[in-house]
């Protein structure tokens, strides 16, 4: 009932075609920017700094894989190597170009990313499926060893850890560095994602994001309509790649503020993964769903018994914690094979026929 | 249905759009095609038939690139070529669809016509990611190519349903749209009738014969329905274990006894 | 038809005799919100064949998978109704249960292993068999000998064969079986007009000499009619018309839409210039 | 070409091309009058590389068991090979079990296990993607890396079967110092070995082995031909289960029982890729080839550019092979037709 | 809300590294728990016990800081983070939030610069002043000539494992030794390329391992393998315990490792923490013997130094519970004489130690000591870093370069 559509006559293609053509959905879309614009960062810094940033930023991420392996159908376990890109690319330009504003230094290392995911993508011409997986973990790996190995990526620092530089927006604002209040970091870090979830949406409607889901639904079938495969498949990984590098780039400036490559190691790269499948292959909004679940649950089981009064020994917790995310994810894949997007469509669809079952 | 060879008005019957020559294809032992020649006029419906595994899905899979014949040239508007990736000969203007329905199955209806338009939209991110302007000019502009192809199908209710729901009749109407989105000069149809029942042969057999007298588009149809066959295509040619067996008018081809033995088993009428 | 002997008058009504298969008022739904099936009833008696007509998306196959279980693979379930084989609900059973006791399907679009041999795939279809390898064997000869050219192309992968060896390859592969029930989902698609005779002339004859019964969803009303006993017309999910295969080929409405000789004589494809308003039973 | 000839090419191209690859490393002093390089030392890098990759083998044996009859990356074999140890340790230390007892005990545990598996996870996934049942096997992953630990805790388990560790040299009269080789490493091949020939038979020669392949390819088609999910699953899962058992005892007593155990799977994929994911002598070609390439690559050359190259360098040289053969040295062709 | 002072422990009791981090977090917190049993806290403030599990993860340890920074009536007294790669990452913020980040003996060597780390600790020793003990024991072993030996580093590939290569590579130009370089990746289950190549190739005459968790056991049996004695094989003194050398069984017999505190099984302390916890199910440990063991030691002497720090914090300003920056006073001020020592039950255990504004490292001590298969010996004498020289200079240097980068100037700490 409340979820009708009957009513709203689209009258031209350009509405059709329009984001969000219910109305419905409109409107929450905008309530839910303006909850986060306005009330999130009224929470405690707590929230914001644990469970916002860490949210934002590998929701970006969600986006980059989601871009290849969602919509381009190349799975892929080198987001990890990619976000490194990222941020050593970012740490790279803040600190030679000191003057560089901050969104040229994200956007910098977003196309240092996407240069190396097109190398790295040049197998997937040939390499399909798990074996393109489990050759992109060569990319995980390399780069890792690579950061790790030579002096001048982390200006000779002999620990190898980078720190983010204290860089501001609009003069004085500052986002990164140990000055940055949490508000300014969660408002920026938002701002990134917001924008990149837009054009992540208008690249996915548009002929680029079919001849991804064609190759991806069909490659030979595609080919011979006359979809570049090469160019498609390095496109969805330089697109990808500038995803993962821009959130390497948040997770290193904004969230973490320092970090060493390790940060970025292989569980890094699965975790983006859960997301992706968990929120939904293909689908934007997924990107957010998986990387809000998988943010969350693990901060959620942790701090579960204490809100209800337990007191367990952490390491207890913490194997409970595994058991649980793991069922979870299983729990889920039966449910919705398809992800929480998905979960979310279903939900609408019957609020449609509401209340009548089908 | 005696005006087989009477084409209907088209551009000028004579020219020859294609022409293969001498093909040979083979996988490893498997002789899939052995000499091959014929050609296929501008405008006309060109028919291919022959029992299961003759090598006609093969045939197709060499015009349009797919396949790499061993021998044999292919002479496309009057260029010949030998390699050549799918791709690419889509781009010179033969579109096709396939026996096992090859729809992208994650897409709606309309998605997967869209895509069909590939070879002639522009695909760049910039404007894309913003999407206002340049992109969503072209994305309006060929919306409303496809809606039209859209309507002449007559599956306007579907459009925003996933493929993959579609019953088998509709999927391969969907196919069909999509190969015509990229308006082109030859379409490859490899069985665009099977599993349809007589209504949707009707429908289906108006679609093809309309596209052709509309916009002249040259079509080489694989069928086992030899009703359809003889009724709507110019000339026929039959193929058996790879090798030529007859080319010519409908008329003459199910005359053939050699046709009748291999593939008709009776006199069809 | 003159081979048909004592079981010839098994299709006359359903019910007269126990029917082997009967589907009571099911209700199917895919994914929890798609309703395809509104309450479909249909009998095969023992030893019928029995075909079952309809449109593109009419739900001749989810019918025939609720009945092989199948369905759940697809995230479809039967929420209404009920299906039995030899007066047993199916639906406690696992496909393989009832492959086991002799209901085997051949599914829709071949289906074929790809990277298993013809051969092979062929010997996948006696997985449940334990009538040991001889007669194995012999079903195996039975099938090169209806379709000879699987025999030439056994030892290729399946997934490399043309669309209508693949569909040779899945009708014989169900026939390795040694089925009592075959559920037939469009055998003749793709598949040259002589083949297309000789597997209906496959099914007439396994029904005559061994009472193997079928069940045949079939786009090819006119073939379909001629080697069905009894028929059942199927529209947007629903049964809107059955009866004996010869009464519907002369039912008017049935000529015209399944059988396209309305008013007599065929039309040629060329002169269909309209296109049919659809007229359906709703 | 038929498998069984590759398999004997290669194993006449194999000594071939270790000696060549000497040859070419032999003549580095010319360029770097550092380099070391003795035949002898070359010899013992080689043998070590070839027994570890027999080890990686083992591991990559359970994900092509799983993969080739059900067409799931099976992500979990890691975590089974760390659960297994846990229990078998468990039994032995905790329990004060005997070690033949023990390891019954925990074949009991992973059928059990797999029974499990099949019911609760693959039966209400069945026809779906291979991605999505990939995920459910990392959720596999996760649960039995909390549930092993949950149960036996986190500590290190020293897990000691008695067998041999110290070092052996060999022809020591034609190399000065002879060749070292780890008596350890060796009876692990040979278990390792064994194994896999019973395997492959089993695989290969069997109706089973054939409704298996049926499944990897098409779910609701095997389902269809009375192929029983269930059965083949269960199946499957167990064995793979066993043999996470006996590479962890392997490796257990190697490295000790804990979690890290269950990374070893990393080191198992590039085996896996190299020889195709559905080929049980692949996963040994695979692992010989990798285990030698990543020793030869670290130890003569890793040192020019900073060393530790081993990880990425298993995965490239990998890569490097697909990019000829896209689906692994023995891997079934991937069917590529329209 | 409960009243006292809050103390969160960050541990991993979980991943990888497990079986070094469950006795540490024992240690410490078993420690914590015998001061609330025996002594009602801290001068009578109870002490609010905590504990977070990062996993060694540095940005669980990030989560963890930032759930515990503000717990308690007065925020975190200390963060011990357990990890280099934590403790980098924690810097910046928690001189921010004014908390001390307590390093001991790991993290930032620079930070004992305390003009510019006014919030890091790393008492009682550095990687660096670690490094350049360990190069003294050697030296002494080969009788006070250096040149021309070969010294391998096999190291864990991360920020923790690359802290000593400028110190060994310092002492190299200054000794005339030889420096090979092994790293280790994460988390070092496959070392038979290092070892085959250390024990058959290069084949050092010493071997020093900066490890930790699984990797060193494997190093240790992998050095068995390739027959390297043992004897000259020193780890730091995060390879030196327990779970490192009992899985490699026999082998390992004869393994050394560098210590900053002493061996100790039966000490005042020990027996407290049996009488006052185990005796009453209290304890942490799973067993009543694993008190005493060196990882658990570490963690007793790291919650005494955190507490002692609170304590003369205290003092100063008043037994209530104390703020982080407070408590930072409490450490710059902190001066644990052997007769404060002594009454707590350590003699033995730890060398003296005092800190100051400029000196956050306070001077602590190292010695070497080596696994005889049921327990560990002293091999050496205490050795002291040569702070006096190149290492004070060396922390200067680098803290500059550090404030430089950050824009920060440095404090004035007279
Ligand atoms: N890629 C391939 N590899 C091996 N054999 C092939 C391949 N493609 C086709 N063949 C074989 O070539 C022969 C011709 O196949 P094709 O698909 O062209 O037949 P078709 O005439 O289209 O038959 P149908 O009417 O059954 O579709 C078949 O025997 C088939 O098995
Ligand atoms: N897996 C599925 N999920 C959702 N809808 C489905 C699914 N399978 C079939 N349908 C829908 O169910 C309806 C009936 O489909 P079904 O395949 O049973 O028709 P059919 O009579 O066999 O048609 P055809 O002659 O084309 O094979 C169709 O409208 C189809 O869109
Ligand atoms: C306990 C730890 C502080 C030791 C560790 N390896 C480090 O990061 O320095
Ligand atoms: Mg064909
Ligand atoms: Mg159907």
């Amino acid at each position: 009932m409340i979820y009708r559509e009957a009513g709203q006559f689209k009258t031209s293609y350009a509405r059709d075609g329009g984001l969000y053509p219910i109305r419905q959905d409109r409107y929450g879309l905008i309530v839910l920017l303006l909850v986060a614009v306005f009330a999130v960062p009224m929470m405690s810094e707590y929230w914001l700094v644990t469970i916002f940033l860490p949210f934002l930023v590998m929701a970006v991420a969600a986006l980059g894989l989601n871009i290849l392996t969602g919509y381009a159908g190349q799975l892929s376990l080198g987001t990890g190597g990619f976000m490194a890109c990222g941020a050593y690319a970012a740490y790279k330009l803040a600190t030679a170009f000191p003057d560089l504003n901050i969104v040229l230094v994200f956007l910098g290392a977003g196309l240092v990313s996407a240069l190396v995911g097109i190398l790295f993508g040049i197998p997937s011409l040939r390499i399909k499926g798990f074996y393109l997986a489990v050759a992109t973990l060569a990319a995980q790996f390399f780069i890792l060893w690579l950061l790790n190995k030579v002096p001048w990526f982390v200006n000779y620092s002999p620990s190898g850890v980078i720190s983010a530089p204290p860089r501001a927006i609009f003069g004085d604002i500052y986002v990164t560095g140990a000055t940055a209040t949490p508000e300014a970091k969660y408002l920026f870090a938002l701002a990134v994602a917001a924008l990149l979830a837009l054009a992540a949406k208008n690249l996915t409607r548009c002929a680029i994001g079919r001849s991804w889901m064609a190759i991806r639904d069909m490659d030979i079938a595609a080919e011979i309509i006359g979809i570049k495969p090469m160019a498609t498949k390095l496109g969805a990984f330089a697109i990808s790649s500038f995803y993962c590098g821009i959130a390497g780039a948040m997770w290193a400036f904004i969230y973490t503020s320092s970090v060493e490559a390790n940060a970025f190691e292989i569980s890094r790269s699965f975790q983006v993964l859960f997301m992706v499948i968990i929120g939904g292959l293909g689908s934007i909004l997924g990107s957010f769903l998986g990387a809000a679940f998988i943010v969350l649950l693990p901060i959620l089981l942790k701090n579960a018994p204490e809100m209800v009064g337990l007191s367990i020994p952490v390491d207890v917790i913490a194997h409970i914690e595994f058991m649980i995310f793991g069922a979870l994810i299983i729990f889920f894949l039966i449910v919705e094979p398809h992800g929480l997007a998905r979960l979310w469509q279903i939900g609408k669809e019957k609020l449609r026929l509401w209340p009548f079952p089908y | 249905m005696s005006q087989a060879e009477a084409s209907p008005a088209g551009p000028a019957p004579g020219e020859v759009l294609l022409k293969v020559d001498n093909i040979s294809l083979s996988f490893g032992g498997v002789r899939a095609l052995t000499n091959i020649s014929f050609d296929v006029m501008k405008g006309e419906i060109r028919a291919i038939i022959g029992p299961n595994g003759a090598g006609k899905s093969s045939m197709l899979n060499v015009i349009n690139g797919f396949y790499h014949p061993q021998e044999g040239t292919i002479t496309y508007k009057g260029e010949t070529r030998r390699k050549m990736k799918p791709h690419q000969a889509a781009r010179t203007g033969i579109a096709r669809t396939f026996q096992n329905i090859a729809l992208f199955k994650g897409m709606s209806a309309l998605e997967n016509i869209m895509t069909g338009r590939n070879t002639v939209m522009a695909h760049n991110p910039f404007t894309a990611a913003v999407y206002l302007g340049p992109a969503k000019r072209s994305e309006i502009h060929h919306r409303e190519v496809c809606e039209r192809i859209i309507d002449f199908l007559e599956i306007e209710a579907i459009r925003k349903t996933p493929v993959g729901r579609l019953p088998y009749g509709l999927q391969k109407r969907v196919e069909l749209g999509r190969a015509l989105a990229a308006e082109p000069e030859m379409l490859l149809l490899d069985e665009p009738m099977a599993g349809m029942n007589l209504e949707e042969k009707e429908d289906m057999c108006r679609f093809i014969l309309d596209v052709n007298e509309e916009f002249g588009t040259t079509m080489v149809l694989i069928e086992h329905d030899m009703g359809v066959v003889m009724d709507i295509s110019d000339r026929v040619v039959v193929l058996d274990y790879g090798r030529k067996l007859a080319d010519g008018p409908p008329d003459q081809v199910r005359n053939d006894p050699d046709v009748i033995d291999a593939y008709l088993g009776v006199a069809h009428d | 038809m003159s081979t048909a002997p004592v079981q010839s008058s098994a299709g006359e009504a359903p019910g007269a005799t126990a029917p082997i298969l009967s589907v009571n008022n099911i209700e199917v739904i895919y994914d929890h919100v798609i309703l395809v099936l509104k309450g479909v009833s249909l009998e095969v008696p023992e030893g019928g064949i029995t075909a079952l007509l309809g449109a593109n998306g009419a739900g001749k196959t989810t019918t025939l998978k609720a009945i092989s279980n199948l369905l759940r693979a697809e995230r479809g379930e039967v929420t209404k109704g009920s299906i039995t084989y030899r007066g047993e609900q199916v639906d406690s059973m696992t496909p393989s249960e009832l492959v086991r006791r002799g209901v085997i399907q051949v599914m829709e679009g071949r289906h074929c292993f790809e990277h298993l041999t013809i051969e092979e795939n062929l010997l996948t279809g006696a997985y449940t068999r334990k009538d040991g390898w001889s007669a194995v064997k012999e079903s195996l000869e039975m099938v090169y000998h209806y379709f000879p050219r699987l025999r030439e192309r056994r030892g290729s992968q399946a997934g490399y064969t043309s669309g209508g060896e693949q569909q040779m390859c899945a009708v014989g592969r169900a026939l390795m079986a040694n089925p009592r029930v075959i559920l037939l989902d469009e055998p003749s698609m793709g598949l040259a007009p002589q083949l297309v005779e000789e597997i209906f002339e496959i099914v007439r004859q396994l029904n005559a000499e061994q009472n193997v019964s079928f069940l045949l969803a079939e786009q090819n009303t006119n073939i379909a009619l001629k080697y069905a006993k009894f028929g059942y017309i199927l529209e947007n999910g629903r049964v809107v018309m059955e009866g004996d295969a010869a009464e519907l080929r002369e039912n008017e409405d049935v000529k015209e839409f399944y059988l396209g000789i309305a008013g007599g004589d065929r039309k040629s494809f060329r002169e269909v210039k309209h296109y049919r308003r659809r007229k359906r039973w709703l | 070409m038929s498998n069984q000839l590759r398999i004997a090419l290669w194993a006449l191209g194999a000594p071939v091309s270790v000696g060549l690859i000497g040859l070419l490393i032999s003549a580095m002093p010319l360029i770097d009058s550092n380099f070391f390089f003795t035949w002898g030392y070359y010899l013992e890098v080689v043998t070590t590389g070839l027994l570890t990759g027999v080890l990686y083998s083992l591991v990559a044996l359970g994900f092509v068991l799983i993969f080739k009859a059900s067409g799931v990356f099976n992500f979990s074999q890691g975590a089974m090979v760390l659960f297994a140890a846990l229990f078998f340790v468990g039994f032995m230390d905790k329990w004060g079990l005997h070690p033949a007892l023990a390891f019954l005990l925990t074949a009991g545990v992973m059928i059990l296990l797999a029974m499990l598996i099949e019911r609760v996870v693959l039966r209400p996934l069945v026809n779906q993607p291979a991605i999505i049942l990939f995920m459910a096997t990392i959720g596999i992953t996760y649960f039995l890396d909390g549930l092993g630990q949950t149960i036996w805790g986190s500590d290190v388990f020293t897990l000691d079967i008695g067998l041999p560790k110290d070092p052996m040299f060999l022809m020591e009269g034609t190399f000065e110092g002879g060749v070292m080789v780890n008596q350890f490493d060796i009876v692990a091949a040979v278990a390792a070995g064994a194994m896999v020939i019973v395997l492959a038979f089993l695989f290969q020669y069997t109706r089973i082995g054939r409704a298996l392949r049926a499944v990897a390819d098409d779910h609701q088609a095997a389902l269809s031909v009375g192929i029983p999910l269930k059965t083949i699953w269960a199946i499957v899962w167990s064995v793979a289960g066993i043999v996470g058992l006996v590479a962890g005892v392997m490796w257990g007593s190697k490295l000790g029982v804990q979690f890290s155990l269950a990374l070893v799977a990393l080191k198992a994929l590039p085996v896996l890729i190299l020889g195709g994911f559905t080929s049980v002598p692949g996963a040994i070609v695979g692992g010989l080839i990798i285990g030698a390439g990543e020793k030869i690559a670290e130890i003569f050359f890793g040192g020019y550019i900073g060393g530790g190259i081993e990880d990425w360098f298993a995965y490239m040289l990998a890569m490097v092979f697909l990019l000829f053969r896209p689906q692994g040295l023995f891997g079934e062709k991937i069917i590529e037709r329209v | 809300q409960e009243n006292g002072q809050y103390m969160p422990q960050m541990v991993y009791r979980t991943g990888p590294y497990a079986p070094n981090g469950i006795p540490l977090a024992n240690g410490e917190g078993d420690y914590l728990r015998l001061l609330n049993e025996r002594d009602g806290g801290i001068n009578g403030v109870p002490i609010l016990i905590e504990e977070c599990e990062t996993a060694y993860n540095t940005d669980r340890g990030v989560e963890c800081y930032e759930k515990m920074k503000n717990g308690g009536p007065t925020g975190a007294a200390q963060f011990s983070p357990y990890s280099t790669g934590i403790t980098y990452a924690l810097i910046e913020r928690a001189t921010a939030d004014q908390i001390p980040i307590f390093s001991m003996g790991y993290g930032r060597a620079d930070a004992s610069y305390g003009k510019v780390f006014e919030y890091v600790f790393t008492a009682p020793a550095t990687y660096w002043a670690g490094a350049d003990a360990a190069i003294q024991y050697i030296k002494a072993e080969e009788g006070g000539d250096l040149s021309g030996k070969k010294i391998a580093l096999v190291y864990h590939d991360s920020a923790y494992g690359k802290e000593p290569i400028a110190t060994l590579e310092h002492l190299a130009g200054q000794e005339g030794y030889n420096l090979s370089l092994f790293p280790v990746p994460h988390p070092g289950l496959e070392q038979k390329s290092t070892w085959l190549k250390i024990g058959r190739q290069v084949r050092p005459d010493w071997v020093i391992m900066w490890g930790w968790g699984v990797m060193n056991q494997t190093a240790i049996k992998e050095a068995a393998a390739v027959g390297f004695p043992m004897e000259r094989f020193i780890g730091n003194w995060w390879a030196g315990a327990e779970p490192d050398v009992r899985p490699a069984g026999e082998s390992a017999i004869g393994y050394k490792a560098l210590q900053f505190h002493g061996v100790a099984h039966d000490l005042k302390v020990h027996q407290d923490m049996k009488t006052h916890l185990y005796a009453n199910g209290k304890g942490l440990a799973d067993d009543e013997s694993q008190v005493g063991e060196v990882l658990y030691n570490r963690g007793i002497v790291n919650a005494v130094i955190s507490t002692e720090a609170v304590r003369t914090a205290m003092d100063h300003f008043g037994n209530k519970p104390m703020t982080g920056e407070q408590v930072q006073w409490g450490f710059e001020n902190l001066n644990l004489t052997a007769e404060r020592l002594e009454a707590l039950g350590l003699t033995g255990l730890m060398s003296p130690l005092s800190l100051s504004c400029a000196d956050h490292e306070g001077g602590g001590q190292a010695r070497i000591v080596q696994w005889d298969g049921e327990d560990w010996r002293p091999a050496s004498d205490w050795i002291v870093p040569n702070r006096a020289g190149f290492l004070s200079e060396a922390y200067e240097a680098s803290a500059m370069q550090y404030a430089n980068e950050k824009g920060l100037t440095p404090r004035d700490c007279n």
